[in-house]
């Protein structure tokens, strides 16, 4: 079917408005996961219980308490009716714009992330398992027979400048968050963030640039598919194998950006109170915190993306396995993009936790420590690894 | 007068002759302690405490009994003389009980302050000690403990020379020994009874009006001057948390020595009686300024009408700035009253050749500094009047009815009552300033508490000036001294 | 070895106290022959040259005292006759007055007319009922007789005697607290100085004396200064009457020159140890003086510097013999018993320190002491005497001190067994006759 | 790269410029850290998978701790005199050593006169208390206790902490007539 609405192909609005949705949707509930792990993990890893007592009650005095996880829902439900405290003088139209500045490009960079390859719907559902669905099956093989899309909602040839681009602007938040709030430990708290996030978006850029001169690209897509192929025949030609140096420089640049442990001298408790959100209070600054968890995640999702293949699983193309010993395993269309969706969310989940673990395990970096470590360290290796990677490239190498 | 030198410590100091020898060192910065020794009572040399040892003497004399000699030379800072006050120490508290949780006394007595500076031995007594009358009352104004007493007669003696009433002896002899009065007697006609607690050295003797109320560690002290009578006694207002928890005398040789009278810590029962609160015309309650402005502009229209009846009450500072405003205006009948609510209320003249005089009034003497021409106001003629500022209570009704009343007065009296506007001013805890007493000496006093819901006279004569666009000749206390 | 009487040259008949008798045995014969011949200042030149030391216990040269006295002072001049004997074991002025009262009152006219006094007191211990009846007899025998009230026969001087009755304590035995005790005021000792002869009664110049020093007085005049000075030893002259107590055969007051030898007296005079028992000790002069031992009393003789080279001092005279089987504990707990119990109360070391040794004492005799407790002891003797107003703390530590010295065994003993070895009981010996 | 502080044997002075790269760049600690807690992480969830309690604390209130240390300074109680009556004199030590300024007396006459003082109103604000002690410490008549527990330490407002005198006197109730009253060498 080749719906057109005012030259608008309406297959394609409806599947990329859904998979926006669903990838809006999972970056929220990755959120909520993320700050139901940060208490229940925390406690875990540190021998105590956690969250447990938030509840919605059952029949028979059994109690649905979700591990915790209700804790999150009635934190929601508390910031939501909490008095939502001002300062007494304070510029309130950036008061209120820093949350959209520090909320939005976290969730809007996931844009040019493929989340699985291609998919045709078609062919999707020939498989044995999926047979209980009705209608779809016959609906997509009788209009749309040789559609097919992919699973990223933008698919741009400057996709990983997208992501910087975007990145960028999350500075902002926190200097106008700090600024706006007319309080000594906001501002503090905001000139500390933007020192921070400048000086280690520089290292992160430099390493993902040997990436780029690897991949000859720029677009996700591409960078994505290119780690599928083997070297040497048998090694995936994985970010973290061809980049080892920049993968640590990435994760370690990247989790200063987000201003996360060890990194978060921005809103050091013991010395600035919260940092440049000090003066948020109730849905905003949950708001906040919510950015930083969603951040988490795009950092999980940008490690996985660059330097361990995305979503693809070793050795597996469009219609099966190839291992290098030459065995062939067929795969239907649909396991195919099931592995891949799934190889991708594992990918995702454990960088995510192996995040949430570091900032339960590491103390805090003296400030000076942090930018001795920012310009003095990582900004070198990162750009003796460019270097060592333009002479090999260019040597022909790789 | 003919002055000796003597040799204290190795220092040459120089005395007039006939200073006792403790006063001698103390005013050389030599302190010796004592319990019995008072400045202004004879001494008795029963504690021994200040003994010293002075050359050519074989024993160790009483610095409070010694008059000063030329050439003496005398130690009082050597191991004997430590060992002396020691064994006194030791002496006095073997049978002085360990009350120190429950005596009003501790943290200011000196048997703790010198112990702690002259002793601070463990005690080698191992028997019983003395079982005495715990609690013993002389009366309702004082309860004596006679297990703490250590017998030094200081309040004996200030029976004796301060309030002559010779009520107070020492019964029974040796450790069996205590303070008493004649059987039946008590102290509570005695006008200075509560000098024998401020000069008891322990906590033998307690005020029952302040026994028990406070730790004297949390009290604050202000320097006052007392304002219940002419005299003027220097006084310390101890107050916590915006309450006068007691009066006690500020040492002043000129004025008071060390005593003041009973009444004068009466007066300052706080808050007192009949007390005067808020800014009222036509007796509803109404804002400050309009208050200020309303009495400008009548005063301004009516002056020739007004009559200005001056408080005794009344700061020197106050006063200066009424002046301004009577000058300015040109008021001319300004009148002077003394105060008529004690005798009045009580029907009794009190006074005494001691310290305490028939004008209950502190600041008489200023005013007449003030406003030499102001007349009594039992002189004044009220047909030649319409209005009437009257200042301070005790003014006398019949002279004033009929007058349109403006009333500034800490008290409410029958005046107060009859006024059109009313001020509420403050009572002299309540603010700085000084008083001229009937001797002519100015003394400065400091506020020791805040004033609720009453108005300091002397920011209202500021704003009443101001009002009349007249610049005052100081805002503060402290500017208008500076500017006399 | 026969003694010269000068006090008790009379038979005891009952009689001896009345005007008659004195008159018999020569009595104010000094008075009519001497006191127009000899001026004021011959008399007491007279009285300074017997060399006569007081008998009160401090042994202060009489003489010597009574020209302390200002020349130029416009106040009246008082005399004052200490007859409040309070110390444990003296009794020999009680003799004088009960048996000899004419002789004191001549002696006080004597000293009246050399001192100038304006008014003489005589004071009488309270306890001494029989003494103050005699004594007000004999000064209203005088009164009536005209040796008083009226001026002495060639001069215009006109000498008074008042007899006051003591209150009954002992510190009113010392000069200040006696004329404390005259003026009507709570027998409690005064600072010194100033001295009782330039600030005294009534804030007057006083001259005080003991009994017998007064009751001396006639004699000397009589005979002479120089005839008294030879009795006796050079610096101890005239004669002293000894009161003796304790185990004893024959207790009593004894006149004795001084010089005499301490063990010829103990065996002569006193008649031996009751019971035959052995010397223990002496206390020479009354309880406050330290106790001697046996071989420090060997070589004695009576008179001050003597007894003061044995350690100790002659006092007022009361010679305390205790023999073998006394409790020196016990005897200590009561001598400290008497000086607790007397303190005064007015200064701080003697008021509380004389009850603390006393518990002390009686805790070691109840044999719950500590061996530290004897250092105690002398730690607060130590901070006691010479701390106090008056001599009554110096007198409370003298025995104390003695005691722990000289008897420290016995203490020892005490504190070891948990007990007294004497059974803690005072004992009294007996001799069945 | 430690080096010996002169005069402070235990303690040792760092030189991080002299440590080399894989110290200065902290990976190598990061790990170490990170295996530590995960270590810990995966022992409490197989524990938890095992329908075990993974973690060492106390769910309050189903469980309660029995194990106080007899040191532990819990809830206060005031110790009472055989006839009821608190052994408080009423001198305020408490009150004055307190750091937290919680507790409030106001003294009234006793009537035995051997007592002469006691509190009309006792109240500690244990809402403000720190626990720190030193009113026990000061008490010169034993009349404060801090008992090792904290039973029900709890309140639906900051009133309800305030502890008064006969609160304190009735959780659990201890009586003691010891003389500490004046000084007596033979108790």
């Amino acid at each position: 079917m080749e719906a057109n609405f005012l030259g608008i192909n309406m297959v394609n609005f409806w599947t990329y408005f859904i998979l926006a949705g669903g990838i809006f949707v999972f970056m929220f509930m990755m959120g909520a996961v993320m700050s139901w792990s940060e208490r229940k993990q925390s406690a875990v890893l540190q021998d105590r219980i956690g969250a447990n007592r938030a509840s919605i009650p059952l029949p028979f005095g059994k109690k649905f308490a979700m591990w915790g996880f209700i804790n999150n829902l009635a934190d929601a439900i508390k910031c939501l009716i909490k008095e939502d405290f001002k300062p007494k003088v304070y510029d309130k139209l950036m008061y209120n714009l820093a949350i959209f500045f520090a909320f939005i490009p976290a969730v809007l960079a996931v844009a040019v992330i493929p989340f699985a390859g291609i998919v045709k719907p078609a062919e999707f559902f020939n498989v044995s398992y999926l047979k209980w669905i009705p209608y779809l099956p016959e609906y997509f093989a009788k209009n749309l027979p040789d559609y097919s899309f992919k699973v990223q909602v933008a698919d741009l040839n400057v996709g990983l400048l997208f992501i910087f681009a975007i990145g960028g602007i999350s500075v902002f938040g926190a200097i106008l968050a700090g600024w706006s709030s007319n309080n000594k430990f906001s501002m503090m708290g905001a000139l500390r963030a933007a020192s921070q996030m400048i000086s280690y978006e520089v290292s992160m850029g430099l390493s993902l640039l040997g990436l780029i001169f690897i991949f000859q690209t720029v677009n996700v897509w591409d960078i994505v598919q290119a780690q599928n192929e083997l070297a040497w025949g048998w090694l995936p030609k994985w970010g973290v194998f061809m980049q080892p140096l920049a993968m640590f420089i990435f994760l370690a640049a990247a989790v200063a950006e987000n201003k996360r442990m060890p990194f978060d001298l921005p809103e050091a408790e013991s010395e600035i109170i919260s940092g440049y959100f000090t003066e948020y209070s109730g849905f905003k600054m949950l708001l906040f915190m919510f950015a930083e968890f969603i951040e988490i995640v795009f950092v999980a999702i940008m490690l996985t993306t660059f330097f361990f293949g995305g979503y693809t699983v070793p050795y597996m193309a469009a219609d099966g396995f190839y291992f290098p010993w030459g065995t062939y395993v067929h795969l239907s269309h649909a396991t195919v993009v099931i592995l891949q969706l799934i190889s991708f969310h594992v990918k995702v989940f454990f960088f995510a936790w192996l995040l949430q673990q570091a900032r339960w395990s590491l103390p805090r970096f003296r400030y000076d420590q942090l930018m001795q470590l920012g310009w003095r360290i990582l900004l070198p290796l990162a750009i003796a690894n460019l270097i060592i990677t333009v002479i090999i490239v260019a040597l022909g190498g790789l | 007068m003919k002055e000796v030198t003597l040799t204290v410590d190795g220092k040459k100091i120089t005395v007039p002759a006939g200073t006792l020898l403790i006063d001698a060192c103390e005013q050389n910065g030599i302190y010796i302690p004592r319990f019995c020794y008072h400045k202004h009572l004879f001494p008795s040399g029963n504690c021994r405490m200040c003994l010293v040892t002075i050359e050519k003497n074989p024993k160790p004399q009483p610095s409070c009994m010694t008059p000063v000699a030329d050439g003496m030379v005398v130690h009082t800072n050597t191991p004997e003389v430590a060992e002396i006050r020691k064994a006194v120490l030791e002496f006095i508290l073997i049978n002085h009980p360990l009350d120190c949780p429950i005596c009003d006394k501790a943290g200011e007595c000196m048997l703790q302050d010198q112990y702690m500076e002259f002793s601070g031995d463990k005690s080698r007594f191992n028997e019983t000690k003395v079982a005495k009358e715990k609690l013993y009352h002389f009366g309702e104004k004082i309860v004596y403990d006679a297990e703490r007493c250590i017998l030094c007669s200081r309040c004996v003696r200030i029976t004796r020379e301060v309030s002559k009433t010779n009520k107070l002896g020492i019964l029974e002899r040796g450790d069996r020994s205590y303070v008493a009065l004649a059987h039946g007697d008590t102290l509570d006609d005695d006008p200075y009874a509560y000098c024998v607690t401020d000069n008891c050295p322990v906590g033998a003797l307690t005020p029952t009006y302040f026994r028990f109320k406070e730790r004297v560690w949390y009290l604050h002290k202000t320097p006052s001057v007392c304002a219940g009578c002419s005299r003027g006694c220097n006084i310390w207002i101890e107050t916590k948390d915006n309450v006068i928890y007691r009066v006690r005398p500020r040492e002043n040789d000129a004025v008071n020595k060390s005593w003041m009278c009973d009444f004068g810590r009466e007066y300052y029962i706080y808050p007192p009686k009949n007390r005067a609160a808020g800014v009222k015309i036509n007796h509803r309650a109404v804002d400050y300024g309009k208050f200020v402005s309303e009495v400008a502009s009548l005063l301004k229209e009516h002056t020739k009408e007004t009559a200005f009846v001056l408080s005794a009450y009344a700061t020197n500072e106050e006063l200066t700035l009424a002046k301004q405003l009577t000058e300015h205006l040109g008021i001319k009948g300004i009148f002077h009253k003394k105060d008529r609510v004690w005798q009045e209320s009580t029907g009794e003249i009190r006074e005494d050749d001691i310290l305490i005089k028939e004008d209950k009034t502190p600041n008489m003497a200023g005013v007449k500094n003030a406003f030499p021409d102001a007349k009594d106001i039992n002189d004044m003629v009220i047909s030649d009047f319409k209005y009437a500022v009257v200042w301070g209570p005790g003014a006398p009704l019949d002279k004033v009815s009929g007058l349109e009343l403006i009333v500034i007065s800490a008290m409410v009296d029958q005046v107060w009552d009859k006024a059109k506007y009313n001020l509420a001013g403050r009572i002299s805890a309540e603010k700085h300033g000084s008083f001229t007493n009937f001797e002519g000496i100015t003394q400065d006093f400091r506020r020791a508490i805040k004033g609720e819901n009453n108005y300091d006279e002397l920011t209202f004569f500021v704003d009443l000036l101001k009002e009349l666009g007249v610049k005052p000749i100081g805002r503060t206390v402290q500017e208008i001294q500076n500017a006399k | 070895m026969s003694h010269k009487k000068i006090l008790l040259n009379f038979e005891r008949n009952g009689t001896s106290h009345t005007l008659d008798s004195y008159l018999k045995r020569g009595g104010y014969q000094t008075l009519a022959e001497k006191i127009p011949a000899l001026s004021p200042t011959e008399v007491m030149e007279e009285v300074k040259k017997s060399g006569i030391r007081g008998r009160g216990g401090a042994g202060f040269p009489a003489g010597i005292k009574w020209s302390f006295l200002p020349k130029d002072s416009d106040k009246p001049v008082y005399l004052i006759c200490n007859g409040d004997e309070g110390e444990p074991g003296t009794f020999k002025d009680r003799v004088i007055m009960e048996e000899n009262p004419h002789m004191l009152i001549e002696g006080m006219i004597l000293a009246c007319y050399a001192i100038n006094a304006k008014h003489a007191y005589i004071y009488i211990r309270g306890e001494y009922g029989f003494a103050l009846e005699r004594v007000r007899a004999a000064v209203k025998e005088a009164y009536d007789a005209g040796y008083l009230g009226k001026p002495l026969k060639g001069t215009n001087y006109v000498p008074e005697i008042t007899v006051h009755k003591g209150a009954g304590a002992y510190v009113v035995g010392d000069e200040t607290g006696l004329m404390n005790s005259i003026e009507g005021k709570k027998g409690q000792t005064r600072n010194k100085p100033p001295f009782p002869a330039i600030e005294g009664l009534y804030k007057c110049p006083t001259i005080i004396n003991n009994v017998e020093t007064l009751a001396s007085v006639p004699w000397i005049i009589a005979n002479g200064g120089e005839a008294y000075h030879k009795i006796g030893t050079e610096k101890s002259s005239g004669t002293k009457l000894l009161s003796v107590s304790g185990h004893v055969r024959k207790p009593g007051v004894y006149e004795v020159e001084l010089g005499y030898s301490f063990m010829d007296f103990l065996n002569n005079e006193a008649g031996g140890i009751i019971g035959g028992r052995k010397l223990k000790a002496v206390i020479p002069g009354g309880s406050s003086t330290p106790v001697l031992l046996p071989e420090d009393i060997k070589d004695m003789t009576i008179d001050y510097e003597s007894i003061a080279a044995a350690g100790s001092s002659l006092g007022s005279g009361a010679v305390i013999v205790i023999a073998e089987g006394t409790c020196m504990v016990k005897l200590l707990e009561v001598l400290t018993h008497f000086y607790h119990h007397e303190s005064c109360g007015q200064c701080t070391p003697c008021r509380e320190g004389t009850g603390w040794l006393h518990q002390v004492v009686k805790r070691i005799e109840e044999g719950k002491g500590k061996m530290e407790d004897l250092d105690l002891l002398t730690s607060i003797t130590k901070h006691i005497a010479f701390h106090t107003v008056c001599p009554l703390g110096d007198a409370a530590c003298g025995p104390v001190d003695s005691f722990v010295e000289k008897f420290r065994e016995e203490f020892e003993e005490h504190i070891k067994q948990g007990g007294c070895p004497y059974g803690g009981k005072f004992v009294r010996f007996q001799e069945k006759v | 790269m430690a080096y010996q502080i002169p005069n402070f044997p235990d303690m040792e002075y760092v030189d991080r410029k002299k440590r080399g790269l894989t110290i200065q760049v902290y990976y190598r600690e990061i790990f170490r850290g990170v295996w530590i807690t995960t270590k810990h992480f995966f022992r409490n969830l197989w524990k938890w998978l095992t329908f075990r309690k993974g973690g060492v604390v106390i769910l309050y209130p189903e469980e309660t701790r029995a194990d106080m240390s007899p040191n532990n300074r819990g809830r206060h109680i005031l110790v009472q005199r055989s006839n009821g009556q608190p052994r408080c004199v009423a001198c305020k030590m408490c009150a004055t050593i307190c750091p937290a300024q919680c507790i409030t007396i106001e003294a009234e006459e006793s009537e035995d006169p051997k007592i002469q003082k006691r509190p009309q109103v006792f109240e500690i604000d244990l809402s403000h208390c720190i626990f720190c002690g030193f009113c026990v410490e000061a008490c010169p008549v034993d009349a404060i206790r801090m008992l090792p527990e904290t039973s029900e330490l709890v309140g639906y407002d900051r009133f309800r902490m305030v502890y008064d005198k006969e609160k304190l006197l009735s959780w659990h109730p201890t009586v003691s007539d010891d003389v500490v009253h004046g000084y007596n060498p033979n108790a």
